[in-house]
């Protein structure tokens, strides 16, 4: 019970600091709105007890995706500047549509029943996902690899300065 | 367990009409991406939802959204390229004003 | 004295329980007071450790260090607490008040919850999460975050060059340092800290990792000095370049939290070195008093941070560009070339001496080989040339 | 060691592949880097290749329990093609010597591929291009070949080739190795493609390797129309899954009715086609002519593809797929009886050809095809590991043989140089000087001591000289098989094949090594460089060492003390692929045969040409005893010209024929509906088109330029709005779907 009032607290905040990262005015404050909500979804990461998964969460979304966000920001806009507006024309538009989009997915997850597995968790599930990684899953993830390799030097090509 | 499947789920709708809205309505080239990040994480928390749910002794779960993650992580890493590259010739970041394929 | 320092928490929680209390408000209780204890026990700690880094920086530069306040300059440091509590609360104007304020905070609170993954001994620990070591880098990014809003939000321009630094250095450094930790871990088979505690427990001491992996240990040693700011990779408060780096707008007690923050994020890469590579709590007869492993830890990374302190006040500092690529084209490429290694060597199925002396025969070599590269490249790159110590003229 | 590490298979294939690509993508100006690039990479596959070896031979029981692993790649439907390796006991063989014979070849080529006489021919004429000019010149001072790092490039994506043949555990992707060498073969065949010769009829190395690349493809696409009924049939190509009995039993079941031949089950007609690829690259007869010309190549290559290898890899292929030939049955409809008539024809039809012929490498290269003729009548007769044993054996010494007469044709071009250079001024005006001929060679032996004994080493175990070479064990343990399974006609057609073999190989050795020299050339011939050397030693060690692994355990004296290493191993294996093998009888009339006809042959070889050796000028004795039957044989029974005449002149009268029609039948009509064309065009013109169309498109025209300009409004160039619109018809679309169900 305790818990579950604790994930409606963490779910609000979540939502809250989402709905920050859209309509922030200033970009680096929706910047640190979108690392909370981060931290949000890593919480419920743990409450799935996917730890791995939530502790990469942090890794990977906090500590280099939104760091990069945050750099892509400094090198693009004046130190503390303001944004003249942060939403476009259709912003009215689009709020409507997004609420009817969630409404949507809400009816279409209640109408829907799922066969609920009340199993445990495994204990060894990470070394489950690093057997998988290597077994079943090993083409895709040399192709992940690849993808990042790319990815990466894709980036600095794009991002370098050209000298004459 | 803590909470009911459709919990997660409707927290995972929520947040990914949060960032549709935010990739749609945003001005910023950078926020439309932060819009993005938000959908691939509500997508992420639906798909170890149904892990958790319905097949817990299954890893595939875990590892599709490890796959997600590693997908995000490019995708960030490119995009944010693309947006300095941007900047640097066009001296803006704001969607609306890049719409070379218009012309 | 065959005492289970446990018995010490579950005869609180019994007492808890015994005044009326339900289990679960017991353990919550528990839980708050372990916390405290923990905080209080490292802020005092911190303190101590203040004194004692500038004393031992005094010695070795033929100083006193401080010697005035207290028996040895040991109140010293409470004097200069003191002293920032009653300083004025500076928020300068155009700062981004929120950010500014959230930063110093976030600092100490990414390295607290550090401390939560720590083993001071068998069983004492404050969760033994099977995803540890990914859990510690999880709260360095955290930290390197906090240090970035800092910069941000002082609407400076050197704080914001502090700022890009942090960038740069601690998530170039983090990679290597992420490899150099899992080495132990790939050994172990276990993220679980306790689990790589007990893996290095097999004959006396010869089963700790530093006489296993020495490069890993050195390499880890090097990102350590890094992640953790220190001489000689602390550019991000370059005096000479950047002023005071990320932390220049700020003051009183808000720069006392990022100082703190400083020697507990010392402080626990010292206590990480000691059980990835030390061999954590293990040492004679613990397993027959096991309360003896806390002062064994306690002893190891008193050692960890006598040499980090050792380093600081010795080694000058590094160019920005040399850190760099010493990390991309030096750590990580061996580091590496290590993981490559040691995961091959385990995968052969040999018995475990043999896995020992291969990996420690890799480790080796490895190491000769890169201090080799290194030095055939620094021949051939300007570092070495006379040209380093002639300033360039720009051209008209 | 735990069966881990036989994952280290997975590696074999990849060290030359990783060389091959490194020289072609970077390496390619500096020459001597290349090689030792490619040295490395081959050195490393060798290493890795032992320890597989080595730990299937003393380690875990491989040879009956294949160490199989493999990862989806392609999923089909229901079934999935899969990437993967095997070792079993025939893998760790061939590993064992395809990696020591390529290692050796490789090191070998760094002495060999120095810069190539034709060329200073080639630079004489001074038609090449300016910038090739440059890069030639500056390669003859190095003293290499212009084109040397593509030559390592070229073996690097061989090895990976044959290597990656050796560890396939599935059909499909020995195939694709398979291809792999085939394109090699093409590219190493015509390496020195501006080679011309002054005889118009004479074979050059761009058309050799496109005979050999047609030749092969004939075997390959049956062999791919075979792979294709077996993929149906058994539902999987590896090979695990492939020789499980009851795949084996539906595929043997399943029968088929042709014209001619009745009906058959689908085994035979698989495992025909499947033998129909191993007769192209084994080239076994009819598809044998493209080896010969295939000489044409650089001598390592001849030695690599042509010799120990490549040609192995058909055998190979029938060795590995031999559960399906045993399932197809023996007798009158069995694929068995076709495999041991093609191989034994060949043996004795390669072995009199080899008799006549003057070049040496053409010799070898007769030589060759007759030995593989052997390994397939072996086969054929159901001696599964005597052919495995002989083709083990015969890849060292054929190599040696191969790497031998290569120092000897280097020998002897050097000497060439050096006897024109001081002695007769500018000897290049007085024709053209064959250094493979062996009538220019002679007396070589006090020239060429190293090069000349292992070269006799090599000739000695090719004709099985009795117990001391590898030849004579392997060659004996076939024809005793053929003895006791009671195959009279197999035996007598391979003993004498085996006479002829030791006659020819000492016809070589005479010819090249003893009495006096023929020619200058001969006379100033220098010996070859260590690096080229030192691979002739380390094979001719192996050339004799090695047979004693084999030695029957019934021998008297002799089997005891060796046990049979090598038969009892494999022997495991066959027993677990249903072979019934039991151990051989002494038998003494076929030991007494093969030591007979291996003598025999080596004392008419001196009878011939070691007594009286032939002086400078003198015609070879066989012309005049044989007469015309020389003639035939000189002439390769006329094969070339028979193809000529049923492949190669039809086709081209076809295509004239065709030309023909084209430009008189197609051209005529074309013309005219052209011309009526023009006709229309220029009434519609001025009729239609300028007035009505002109208005109409105008029209058109205007209107779009309307609606353009107000449909742009849409077409804003902003993601945003698209996306937007995007998003509003699945709403749409939702709301529908909410409304219907």
């Amino acid at each position: 019970m305790a818990l579950q009032i604790l994930f409606l607290i963490v779910a609000i905040l979540t939502l809250g600091s989402a709905i920050g990262t859209v309509i922030a005015r200033n970009l680096f404050h929706a910047a640190l709105f979108l690392i909370g909500t981060f931290a949000g979804v890593a919480f419920f990461y743990v409450l799935l007890q996917a730890e791995f998964l939530a502790v990469s969460q942090v890794v990977v979304y906090i500590g280099a995706i939104a760091t990069l966000i945050i750099f892509a920001i400094m090198l693009t806009r004046s130190v503390m500047g303001r944004e003249a507006g942060a939403l476009n024309q259709w912003a009215g538009i689009v709020a409507v549509a997004s609420a009817l989009i969630i409404a949507a997915l809400i009816w279409l997850f209640t109408i829907v029943k799922f066969d609920v597995n009340p199993q445990p968790v495994p204990d060894d599930a990470i070394a489950q996902i690093g057997k998988g990684f290597v077994s079943t899953y090993v083409i895709p993830f040399e192709v992940v690899s690849i993808l990042l390799l790319v990815a990466l030097i894709g980036a600095i090509m794009l991002a370098r300065e050209r000298h004459q | 367990m803590v909470a009911p499947l459709s919990w997660y789920l409707f927290l995972g709708a929520a947040l990914f009409g949060i960032g549709f809205f935010g990739v749609l309505a945003r001005r910023n080239a950078v926020a439309v991406l932060m819009g993005v990040e938000l959908m691939l994480n509500a997508v992420n928390i639906n798909i170890l939802a149904f892990w958790r749910f319905v097949r817990p002794d299954d890893p595939t779960g875990q590892i599709f959204s490890i796959f997600v993650l590693a997908v995000a992580a490019a995708e960030a890493a490119v995009g944010l390229a693309l947006i300095i590259s941007i900047y640097r010739t066009r001296r803006t970041v704001n969607i609306d004003e890049i719409d070379l394929l218009k012309h | 004295m065959n005492i289970d320092l446990r018995v010490i928490g579950e005869a609180f929680h019994q007492f808890l329980i015994n005044i009326g209390l339900t289990s679960g408000q017991a353990s919550l209780i528990d839980w708050i007071f372990g916390a405290l204890i923990l905080l209080v026990i490292f802020i005092v700690l911190a303190i101590l450790l203040i004194w004692f880094e500038r004393k031992l920086a005094g010695r070795v530069q033929d100083r006193l260090g401080p010697n005035r306040v207290g028996p040895f300059g040991l109140i010293q440091p409470i004097a200069d607490t003191l002293k920032l509590f009653t300083k004025e609360d500076i928020t300068p104007a155009g700062a981004d008040r929120i950010t500014f304020n959230l930063a110093p905070t976030l600092a100490v609170f990414s390295i607290v919850m550090a401390f939560a993954v720590i083993p001071f001994a068998d069983k004492v620990i404050g969760t033994d999460i099977n995803v540890g070591v990914v859990y510690l880098m999880a709260f360095a990014s955290v930290s390197s975050m906090s240090l970035l809003m800092a910069g941000w939000a002082s609407n400076n321009k050197y704080a914001l060059l502090g700022g890009f630094r942090v960038v740069a250095q601690l998530m170039s450094y983090e990679i290597p340092m992420a490899f150099a930790m899992l080495l132990p871990v790939l050994l172990a088979g276990t993220m679980r800290m306790n689990g790589l505690v007990e893996a290095q427990g097999q004959f006396f001491g010869l089963g700790w990792n530093i006489w296993i992996m020495p490069a890993a240990f050195i390499i880890y040693l090097t990102t350590a000095l890094a992640e953790g700011e220190r001489a000689p990779f602390d550019l991000l408060e370059a005096e000479s370049e950047i002023v005071a780096g990320y932390n220049i707008e700020y003051s009183g007690l808000k720069f006392a939290w990022f100082y703190l923050a400083f020697f507990m994020n010392t402080w626990v890469l010292s206590a990480v070195a000691t059980t990835l590579f030390l061999g954590g709590w293990q040492g004679p007869f613990v397993s027959q008093v096991p309360a003896l492993g806390v002062v064994y830890f306690l002893g190891k990374t008193i050692i960890m941070f006598v040499i980090f302190a050792w380093i600081r006040a010795t080694f000058p500092r590094l160019r920005i560009d040399q850190m760099m690529s010493f990390c991309w084209k030096v750590l990580v490429p061996m580091v590496l070339v290590l993981f490559l290694l040691t995961a091959i060597i385990l995968k052969l199925g040999l018995p475990t001496i043999a896995v020992w002396l291969l990996i420690l025969l890799s480790n080796v070599a490895v190491f000769v080989i890169a201090l080799w590269l290194l030095g055939k490249g620094l021949e051939k790159s300007k570092w070495a040339s006379k040209r380093l110590f002639t300033p360039e003229i720009p051209r008209l | 060691m735990s069966e881990f590490t036989f994952n280290l298979a997975w590696l074999i294939p990849l060290p030359t592949l990783i060389a091959f690509f490194l020289i072609i993508l970077f390496t390619n100006k500096n020459k001597r880097l290349s090689s030792n690039i490619a040295l490395a990479g081959v050195f490393t596959a060798w290493l890795l290749s032992w320890i597989v070896a080595f730990l299937a031979f003393f380690g875990p029981d491989v040879e009956i329990r294949p160490f199989d692993m493999s990862i989806p790649w392609i999923p089909t439907g229901e079934t999935m093609f899969s990437i993967g390796v095997m070792v079993d006991g025939v893998t760790a063989l061939m590993l064992f010597m395809v990696g020591i014979v390529l290692s050796m070849i490789f090191l070998y080529s760094t002495g060999y591929m120095s810069f190539p006489g034709f060329m200073d021919d080639i630079l004489k004429r001074g038609d090449l291009p300016e910038e090739e000019e440059n890069r030639v010149e500056k390669a003859k001072k190095e003293g290499l070949d212009p084109r040397y790092s593509r030559f390592f490039a070229y073996i690097s994506l061989f090895a990976t080739g044959m290597l990656g043949l050796v560890v396939a555990d599935n059909l499909l992707m020995l195939f694709i190795f398979w291809e792999i060498m085939g394109l090699c073969s093409y590219l190493l065949i015509g390496f020195w493609y501006n080679k011309k010769y002054p005889d118009p009829k004479q074979i050059t190395p761009p058309q050799a390797g496109l005979k050999a690349f047609l030749t092969t493809r004939v075997g390959d696409v049956l062999l791919m129309a075979g792979m294709i009924f077996l993929f149906i049939f058994a539902g999987d190509l590896n090979f695990q899954h492939v020789f499980a009995p009851e795949t084996l039993h539906h595929v043997t079941e399943a029968t088929v009715t042709l014209p001619f031949f009745g009906t058959v089950s689908w085994a035979v007609v698989i495992a025909i086609l499947i033998f129909w690829g191993a007769i192209g690259k084994s080239a076994q007869f009819p598809l044998h002519v493209w080896l010969p010309d295939a000489m044409e190549g650089p001598t390592p290559v001849s030695a690599l593809i042509h010799a120990a290898t490549m040609v192995s890899a058909g055998v190979y292929l029938i060795v590995r797929m031999w559960p399906v030939f045993a399932a197809s049955g023996h007798g009158e409809n069995g694929a068995v009886t076709f495999v041991a008539f093609i191989g034994a024809f060949t043996a004795i039809f390669a072995a009199t050809i080899a008799v006549a012929q003057n070049d040496i490498k053409k010799v070898l290269a007769y030589s060759t095809i007759s030995q593989l003729g052997f390994m397939f009548a072996a086969l054929g007769i159901g001696a599964w590991i005597a052919a495995i044993f002989h083709l083990i054996m015969h890849a060292f010494f054929k190599g040696l043989l191969f790497l031998g007469s290569g120092s000897v044709i280097h020998g002897v071009e050097h000497g060439h140089h050096h006897a024109h250079e001081h002695g007769h001024g500018d000897g290049h005006e007085e024709g053209y000087f064959d250094p493979q001929d062996m009538m220019n060679m002679g007396g070589l032996l006090k020239r060429m001591p190293k090069t000349g004994w292992t070269f006799i080493i090599g000739a000695a175990a090719l004709s099985g000289f009795p117990l001391i070479t590898a030849g004579f064990w392997s060659k004996d343990e076939i024809l005793a098989d053929a003895w006791a399974t009671h195959h009279q006609v197999v035996f007598w057609t391979l003993a004498i094949a085996a006479l002829l073999t030791a006659f020819y190989s000492f016809r070589a050795v005479f010819l090249t090594f003893f009495g006096k020299p023929r020619t200058e050339a001969a006379a100033h011939a220098p010996e070859s460089v260590n690096s080229m050397t030192l691979p002739l030693m380390v094979l001719a060690f192996f050339a004799v060492v090695l047979g004693w692994i084999g030695i029957p355990e019934s021998w008297t004296f002799l089997g005891p003390l060796a046990a049979n290493p090598l038969g009892g191993y494999l022997g495991e294996m066959a027993e677990t692929y249903g072979l019934h093998h039991a151990e051989l009888p002494f038998i003494p009339v076929a030991v007494s045969v093969s030591m007979i006809v291996a003598l025999g042959g080596i004392f008419l070889a001196w009878l011939v040409y070691g007594r009286k050796p032939l002086q400078a000028g003198q015609q070879d004795p066989l012309v005049r005893w044989l007469g015309p039957v020389h003639k035939v044989l000189k002439n390769k029974y006329y094969f070339d010209e028979f193809y000529d005449l049923i492949a190669v002149r039809p086709t081209l009268w076809l295509a004239r024929a065709a030309y023909w029609f084209d430009r008189t039948v197609i051209d005529f009509i074309v013309n005219t509906v052209g011309r009526f064309g023009r006709w229309i065009a220029h009434f519609t013109r001025t009729a239609i088109d300028e007035w009505f169309i002109d208005g109409a498109v105008n029209g058109t025209g205007l209107v779009a330029t309307a609606t353009g300009s107000v449909l742009r409004l849409v077409q804003s160039g902003q993601v945003q709005q698209y996306l937007l619109v995007m998003l509003l018809t699945v709403l749409i679309l939702i709301g529908v779907a909410e409304i219907i169900f």
